[in-house]
């Protein structure tokens, strides 16, 4: 699988310090599980649907009512979620949330303390990447995980370049690892 | 150029001139003494002269780095990994050279309008002298110039005048890009704070280029009326042998249009333009038509309509000689700055080389003169236009469907697109006959190809996506008003006050370039939303243009449906890219007109007004070019936020303010001299939208300023909120940040927000005479 | 600056001078009536005006691109994958991306040495008025400023004349790095022909900052006994206070002797320099000392001998705050371009500033005014100096040991190594107590603590090497010639004509930095095999400092050994960076003295003659900078080919000769206009050489040029073949191309090489009056 | 072995389009079996005795005696080539030898037509990744392989980042391959 995992868009290089490949879902199940304060990310590309499967929003309140991972909706992503009756944990534009995962005084939305997993999911595929590029150079004690369907080699961990279906397979390993449905 | 440089000039002119041999004297720099308005600390400014305030802004909107690889590259040291905290060989890290490469972009983009008006400048003197007269708005306008009277202190009143801020550009050029040297700056925030600085020097240069094409050129000068030109690819007539012109520098554009005029031709030839040479021959001609954005350049010239095209600089594409080839069209490169690689022929015959083109010998030729571009471009164009017939290359439906048939699917193209369009999946419809797929990316895309270029069969996928597009795309005309020049000091005076006040919510500024993620509607849309809602909406450039390309149930365009003066509701396009100063200079003008500050070198004290006072906010949604960063650099150091679209993010850092952070949102009460706490406005000075949708309730939000009246603040909020609920579906979680006192919540939102206040446990504050300067102090507390 | 602007200026004054209001006239740009040298072409030539020529020689001598990453990331419509035949978004190819790669690290090199000279003038004007005179050599120099001369067409004869030299260039700058934005060039050898303008603008630069600099703080004057000063580890006096000068812009440390000879405390205190601030503050007082070239910057923090630490601009570690911290040794910095976000404290009173210092309760300060800062630096360097107590960060063994014993030899160190450097291996041996590994690292080490920052443990590398290398490097002292600036008039007399007829076999100029492959001693080597031949050998930078770091039995270095003449078997140090244009200065004064050439404004001519007559080759063996790159371009535009060591490879292109192909090698017979083919010389422009054998042997090849007569050919030959025997151990196999007829063969050469020629089936050819310009034809065939 | 192929000198990334990892010396051999005018280029590095094995100029000549390929010696390197008795088919600066190979009109040292396969050793790491490069980008017909014990991204083909047993061994095996010993 490490051969499929070069950035999805082609010149989208990223430098000597590279994502790990999640080359089973179950590895990214463990991870999350593993997670103290994980936190979830979700970018406004979750509410269009894919050709062939629902939209990646579903996916998202699943693995929220899974784990209770708190959930920040960027743009305008909000919308749809409350359509959909679920309350995310907030609303914010994806560079604030960045910027705050990268200050390590910050203590959360809820207050609690830092954040040690964030996953990524749904944004444009180089805002992503640029985002969690300033995360891995200055989120120190941050790992981040992208949920994408694109290998991003900007994350600690990230999917390889996946097919729709394998894509959302994964999601459903995933939730079924977490005890969700 | 120090301000010491002049006087010492003046008193050695009085001392020593009679003995002085071997020298003579020139008409030199100008020392106002007709102007009664005294002269502030900063004339000419230093690179460090407004380090101190530049710190100020950044110790609140604070650098959020992106770096866009991990590594350094720009010295033979290197490359220098620069992942996690290490350093490079030189001893950089990485927060400084994210910093430093957003320093070098806006050098680039800085020199490019400097540079732009240099050569303007240059010509224009050349021609018509240097005691020129300038004039951006007879008598509407004494203020002209205001950026420039406020950076460098001088009133620019001939041709002349300009030359002394235009070295003094070059100068800070220098200075800031000479800090990017390897082994020169180490610390990020002051490469942020050159970066200001020449984002400062920037908007002089565009100043003073646009001002001196306005004052020869006889563009509209500050006129809320400004014709309507048409716009698409509709818009000509190509039956017509049919001109070409893309760029920014209009001087041989005017040279054709000028030909044509002389040899009674207008009419008879069509003169298309794409990007800021377009709007700005429109404002010379209405007769000249625009074609769109820079986006359409291969849309346009593939299409085989240009019959001839001429170049200027900025903003062509590189492989526009190779691409007039495939379509047998002439090529005039008219730039010292995009030779071409062609043979410089500005001293041979006119003839030879008409010639020479019209019998394809070569395929273009490099011309510096403007009137013999003029001449060429006319009398070739008028010669070739029959022998091209046209001569497109966009393929057959029959060809395509081949293609889609031999496609391997192997996504090399959809990962090579910036937009990630799905070329694959068009290809597989394609191969049934269903172009559907393709048109749809057709409106999507940005004309790059690179899909082109990664595809391993070599399919002319974008050639495909125009085919597909051809029926909507052909047909299509809009009306957009040509660019206005500046801001009459009478339109200052009226919405002043409502614009300090916050009762005109705000100035939205839509300006850059068109690397949008989705279309260009967006644009429209955005511009629409907040003109409907009584905000000031300006425009400029390639956002401009974009603007105009919707048009509502009636065929009428936003320029056809609001006025175009400087007043609530009003759409105003400004004209190309170096006209965007007048929105900077409306900002200023409010200061001064309204507020009767002084503007003359008095950077610092104008800055601190206008981020606390003029509620103006910068979209550029398809930002794409180094021009982009440094007008944005530009409004960063006057304090005036700027968004950007999500292309944007590879700029390599935002400028993020932390709402969160109550400490970081308090000024000063001019008054008093207490510090009080304002509330974060605005939010951030730089960031970006990931969706238009956020755009606009960005925008709602980041309007609002300390100083708005409880009236204002209640309007903004207004639009704040009702934006919100309605892109978001919720009310914001933050507008117990935005309410001062109960009067500044709007009165048909009361219970609800109120119930919020209350939740937040929120507590009323003071609205302060704001400043962020201690010396604006006036009675110490 | 276009000489039209000039003259209008003047025809305005005269007319109107009387009738302007509101203005007044200062005293302006030099008409120099009272040179008799006729003007030439091109006065203060445009971007554009000398494209002619470099097409010409880029015709010849073609780019070959070594790109140095498959994408571009300049603009956010990137990354572009230009890999293969693909474009970027913008329509560029990677050809164009590397010399627009290439043009963009010499525009921030011009940039840089352009607004070294702005700031060093602006300072020099500000303390010695306008009209302070320049000098550069009194009596033994009529043609002062070659250089400008040439480019400019004028003759700066005071600190004021100066600026119009350096506005012009800083025009240049910025007209040159506008044409890297996005969509503006679009060929590749337009690219390159701006390089070379922007390289020549960069000659100008440079000349104008030393030539200030020389005039007003009485450097050595064209002194060919410049007076030898001590370099070293082990120069300095340690146990004294010292302070540390890094950098390039000498003002702040001239305050520094000033302050100390003021107060006479020359003697207690220790100054010591790090680059060319080291070199050029030697010029000033010889109580100064060197440490050595920038790769020592770490090395000597770290050691902590160094109490305080000034730096000013250029060639600066980005961490050196950071690593002055570590040892407590605090820092002032100087320079507008390197302000390290520090507060400005040019305006708080110094005893404030020195009690802050001194208390340790800031870890430096930003002072702008050069005086202040040699007061604050003494006054604080010997409060610290005893609190410090050399306070030093180097290890002790048994530190380096236990790390040994840790490591994981995970490679991570060795592949951070720009230099390969086997440091596991030394950690490895480190483990046994062996430091012998480390100590063999630090000769071939160029101090950039990549090592240190990769290492997933954390250890000190480099710090382990400073103490495997302390034993031999504290105690290191070696004499270098200090520089002599300009070369004079007379020199050039003696040396003109054997030079041109090819009898002096060459010029050997030594520059740049030092980022060498493998040590030092390369530089030296290099100079003393030539010096030996007695070809004239030129140093400047860090090469001249290098050059210093050998010794020979006797303990003498090679500025003891050899002359400090312009003449057969000299060895010069010109001075710092700045001081390179002394070295084209040479060349054109050749053109000028000997040749009777006029040189005011007359570029294409003069550069020619030195392509073909003046056998100079540049070596910048450690060239590193793009302060490097600009030097190298200003050379290619006077035809003189630059030899780069390994790294250099990594300037993304090379412009090579192709020896194999005839028809490249022709140049006119300026007596017949016949074309007459010359053999390869010289063979290459631009090039790299791998090893220092092959630099050696490369640059007594490119010394070859087709004027040589055959006495002069003979004896170049002679030394080819000789250093090729030598170092390659065989004979050339391209001796055929550079024997015109047999009297060219070395005699003591005759029988070998006479057999080549037949082998290769050699046929005479005869020797011109070469040019590559047509017009420089005397008679026509 | 592809987890390995990260380019020796951590920093120096290539881009999108990497070489091919020679992950078994027999693949190497082939290629250079197949190859209809291959051409070896040996830089001065050759000459260096690395710690545990012999100097890598002896695998040169050994490779030169089972192939005939020519090869070209660069910067001092045929002295030490000589001294061994072998004469190497030409001397050239490396730059000039790329600079020729980059060229299709070149036909070759023996004029007889342009090499399709060439080989690199010796050359110091980044200046032969440069070359590489040059030639990756600008001379479309030709197949560029790294024979050094560095993965070299630039090449058409390279090993990956190799022990020195390892390194020695594939020359070894290579060689026999061909035909020689
Ligand atoms: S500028 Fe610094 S970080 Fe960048 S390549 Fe050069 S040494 Fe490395
Ligand atoms: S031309 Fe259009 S579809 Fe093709 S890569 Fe560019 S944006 Fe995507
Ligand atoms: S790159 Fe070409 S072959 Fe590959 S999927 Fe796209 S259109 Fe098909
Ligand atoms: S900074 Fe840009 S050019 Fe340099 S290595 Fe990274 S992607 Fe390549
Ligand atoms: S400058 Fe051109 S090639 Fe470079 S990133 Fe921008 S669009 Fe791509
Ligand atoms: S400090 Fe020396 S040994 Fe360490 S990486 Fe740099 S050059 Fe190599
Ligand atoms: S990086 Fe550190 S741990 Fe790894 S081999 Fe080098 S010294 Fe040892
Ligand atoms: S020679 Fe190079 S490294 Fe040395 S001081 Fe000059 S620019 Fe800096």
């Amino acid at each position: 699988m490490s051969a499929k995992a070069e950035p999805w868009q082609t010149a989208e290089i990223a430098g000597p310090k590279k994502a790990l490949v999640i080359t089973k879902p179950e590895v990214a199940a463990a991870m999350i599980k593993r997670a103290k304060r994980p936190i979830l990310i979700v970018g406004h590309l979750s509410t269009k649907t894919d050709s062939d499967t629902g939209k990646m929003i579903d996916y998202t309140i699943r693995l929220n009512k899974a784990t209770g991972i708190p959930v920040v909706a960027t743009a305008h992503t909000i919308r749809e979620f409350v359509k959909q009756g679920f309350q995310p944990a907030a609303q914010m534009s994806a560079m604030d949330i960045g910027n705050r995962l990268k200050d390590p005084t910050w203590n959360g939305l809820d207050g609690k303390g830092p954040y040690d997993v964030a996953l990524f999911m749904g944004l444009p595929y180089y805002m992503e990447f640029v985002i969690l590029s300033g995360l891995k150079h200055f989120a120190t004690n941050l790992k981040t995980i992208s949920l994408d369907k694109y290998y991003d080699p900007h994350a600690s961990w990230s999917f390889p370049n996946l097919k729709v279906e394998e894509w959302t397979q994964s999601f459903e390993t995933i939730i079924k690892k977490l005890g969700g449905n | 150029m120090a301000k010491k440089g002049l006087v010492v000039k003046v008193k050695e002119l009085k001392t020593n001139i009679a003995v002085v041999k071997g020298l003579e004297v020139s008409i030199g720099k100008i020392v106002d003494d007709t102007w009664e308005e005294p002269e502030g600390p900063t004339p000419f400014p230093s690179m460090t002269d407004l380090r101190d305030w530049d710190f100020k802004l950044l110790q609140r909107y604070k650098p959020f780095y992106l770096p866009f690889c991990d590594v350094c590259c720009l010295c033979t040291f290197g490359k220098c990994d620069l992942s996690g905290d290490k350093r490079g060989a030189c001893g950089l890290n990485m927060a400084a050279q994210s910093s430093r490469i957003v320093l070098l972009a806006c050098c680039i983009g800085a020199a490019t309008h400097t540079a732009h008006a240099r050569h303007l400048i240059h010509h224009l003197i050349e021609k018509h002298g240097r005691n020129f007269p300038l004039d951006q708005g007879g008598l509407n306008i004494d203020i002209e110039a205001p950026v420039t009277r406020l950076v460098c202190g001088i009133r620019p009143k001939t041709l002349k005048d300009l030359e002394d801020a235009v070295e003094w550009a070059e100068e800070q050029v220098t200075h800031c890009l000479s800090a990017t040297h390897t082994g020169q700056e180490g610390s990020n925030l002051d490469f942020e704070s050159k970066a200001f600085h020449v984002g400062m020097a920037d908007q002089v240069g565009m100043e003073i280029a646009d001002l001196a094409q306005i004052s020869v050129y006889n563009f509209p000068k500050a006129d809320p009326e400004a014709p309507l030109v048409e716009l698409g690819f509709g818009a000509a007539d190509v039956k017509k042998p049919t001109i070409l012109v893309i760029g920014h520098n209009v001087p041989s554009s005017v040279g054709i249009i000028d030909y044509l005029t002389k040899k009674k031709l207008l009419g008879k030839v069509e003169v298309v333009g794409i990007c800021c040479t377009a709007i700005d021959l429109t404002r010379y001609s209405t007769a000249a038509k625009i074609v769109g954005p820079i986006s359409w350049q291969l849309k346009y010239i593939r299409s085989g309509l240009a019959d001839l095209i001429v170049v200027d600089e900025q903003c062509i594409r590189a492989d526009a000689l190779e691409e007039a080839q495939k379509v047998k069209t002439p090529v005039i490169a008219s730039s010292p700055k995009n030779c071409l690689g062609l043979e410089n022929s500005t001293d041979k015959p006119a003839n030879e080389l008409i010639s020479k083109l019209v019998e394809g010998k070569v395929p273009g030729v490099l011309i510096f003169d403007p009137e013999k571009v003029g001449e060429v471009a006319v009398e070739s164009v008028m010669a070739v236009a029959p022998k091209r017939n046209k001569f497109s290359i966009i393929p057959e439906i029959d060809e395509i469907i081949a293609a889609g048939k031999a496609c391997s699917g192997c996504n090399e193209c959809i990962r090579a697109c910036p937009n990630n369009q799905p070329i694959p999946e068009a290809m597989k419809a394609a191969a049934e006959g269903n172009l559907k797929p393709f048109a749809e990316i057709f409106d999507n895309c940005v004309g790059c190809a690179r899909c082109d270029s990664a595809c391993p069969k070599d399919f002319p996928l974008h050639s495909f996506m125009i085919k597909a597009g051809e029926d909507k795309s052909l047909s299509e005309k809009f009306m957009m008003r040509s660019g206005r020049g500046a801001i009459q000091d009478i339109e200052i005076r009226n919405v002043g006050g409502p614009i300090v006040l916050g009762e005109i919510p705000g100035i939205v500024a839509l300006v850059g370039c068109a690397n949008y993620p989705d279309g260009n509607e967006a644009v429209a849309e955005i511009a629409e939303e907040f003109a409907k809602r009584r905000y000031i909406v300006v425009l400029s450039g390639c956002a401009a243009m974009s603007a105009a390309m919707v048009k509502d149930e009636e065929g009428k365009t936003i320029y056809e449906k609001y006025p175009g003066g400087f007043e609530a509701g009003g759409v105003l396009n400004v004209g190309s890219c170096v006209a965007n100063p007048h929105i900077a200079g409306a900002a200023i003008k409010v200061a001064s007109i309204f507020a009767k500050r002084n503007i003359r070198a008095n950077y610092e004290e104008i800055a601190d007004y206008i981020h606390n006072r003029v509620g103006a906010v910068g979209l550029a949604w398809g930002a794409m070019s180094q021009k982009a960063a440094s007008i944005a650099a530009g409004f960063w150091r006057l304090g005036v936020p700027v968004i950007v679209g999500p292309h944007g993010s590879k700029y390599r850092r935002m400028l993020l303010g932390r709402k969160d952070k109550k400490e970081d949102w308090y000024v000063y009460d001019a008054r008093t001299g207490d510090k009080v706490y304002t509330g974060p406005t605005p939010e951030h000075l730089f960031t970006t939208a990931e969706t238009k949708e956020e755009a606009i309730v960005m925008i709602a939000k980041l309007c609002m300023r300390p100083n708005d009246t409880t009236k204002g603040r209640s309007m903004k909020l207004t639009h704040y909120i009702d934006l919100h609920k309605r892109y978001y579906g919720v009310m914001p979680d933050d507008v117990h940040l935005y309410v001062r006192n109960k009067m500044d919540i709007p009165i048909t939102m009361k219970p609800e927000v109120l119930k919020i206040l209350e939740e937040k446990n929120w507590k009323e504050t003071r609205i302060p005479d704001p400043t962020l300067l201690k010396r604006m102090i006036r009675k110490r507390g």
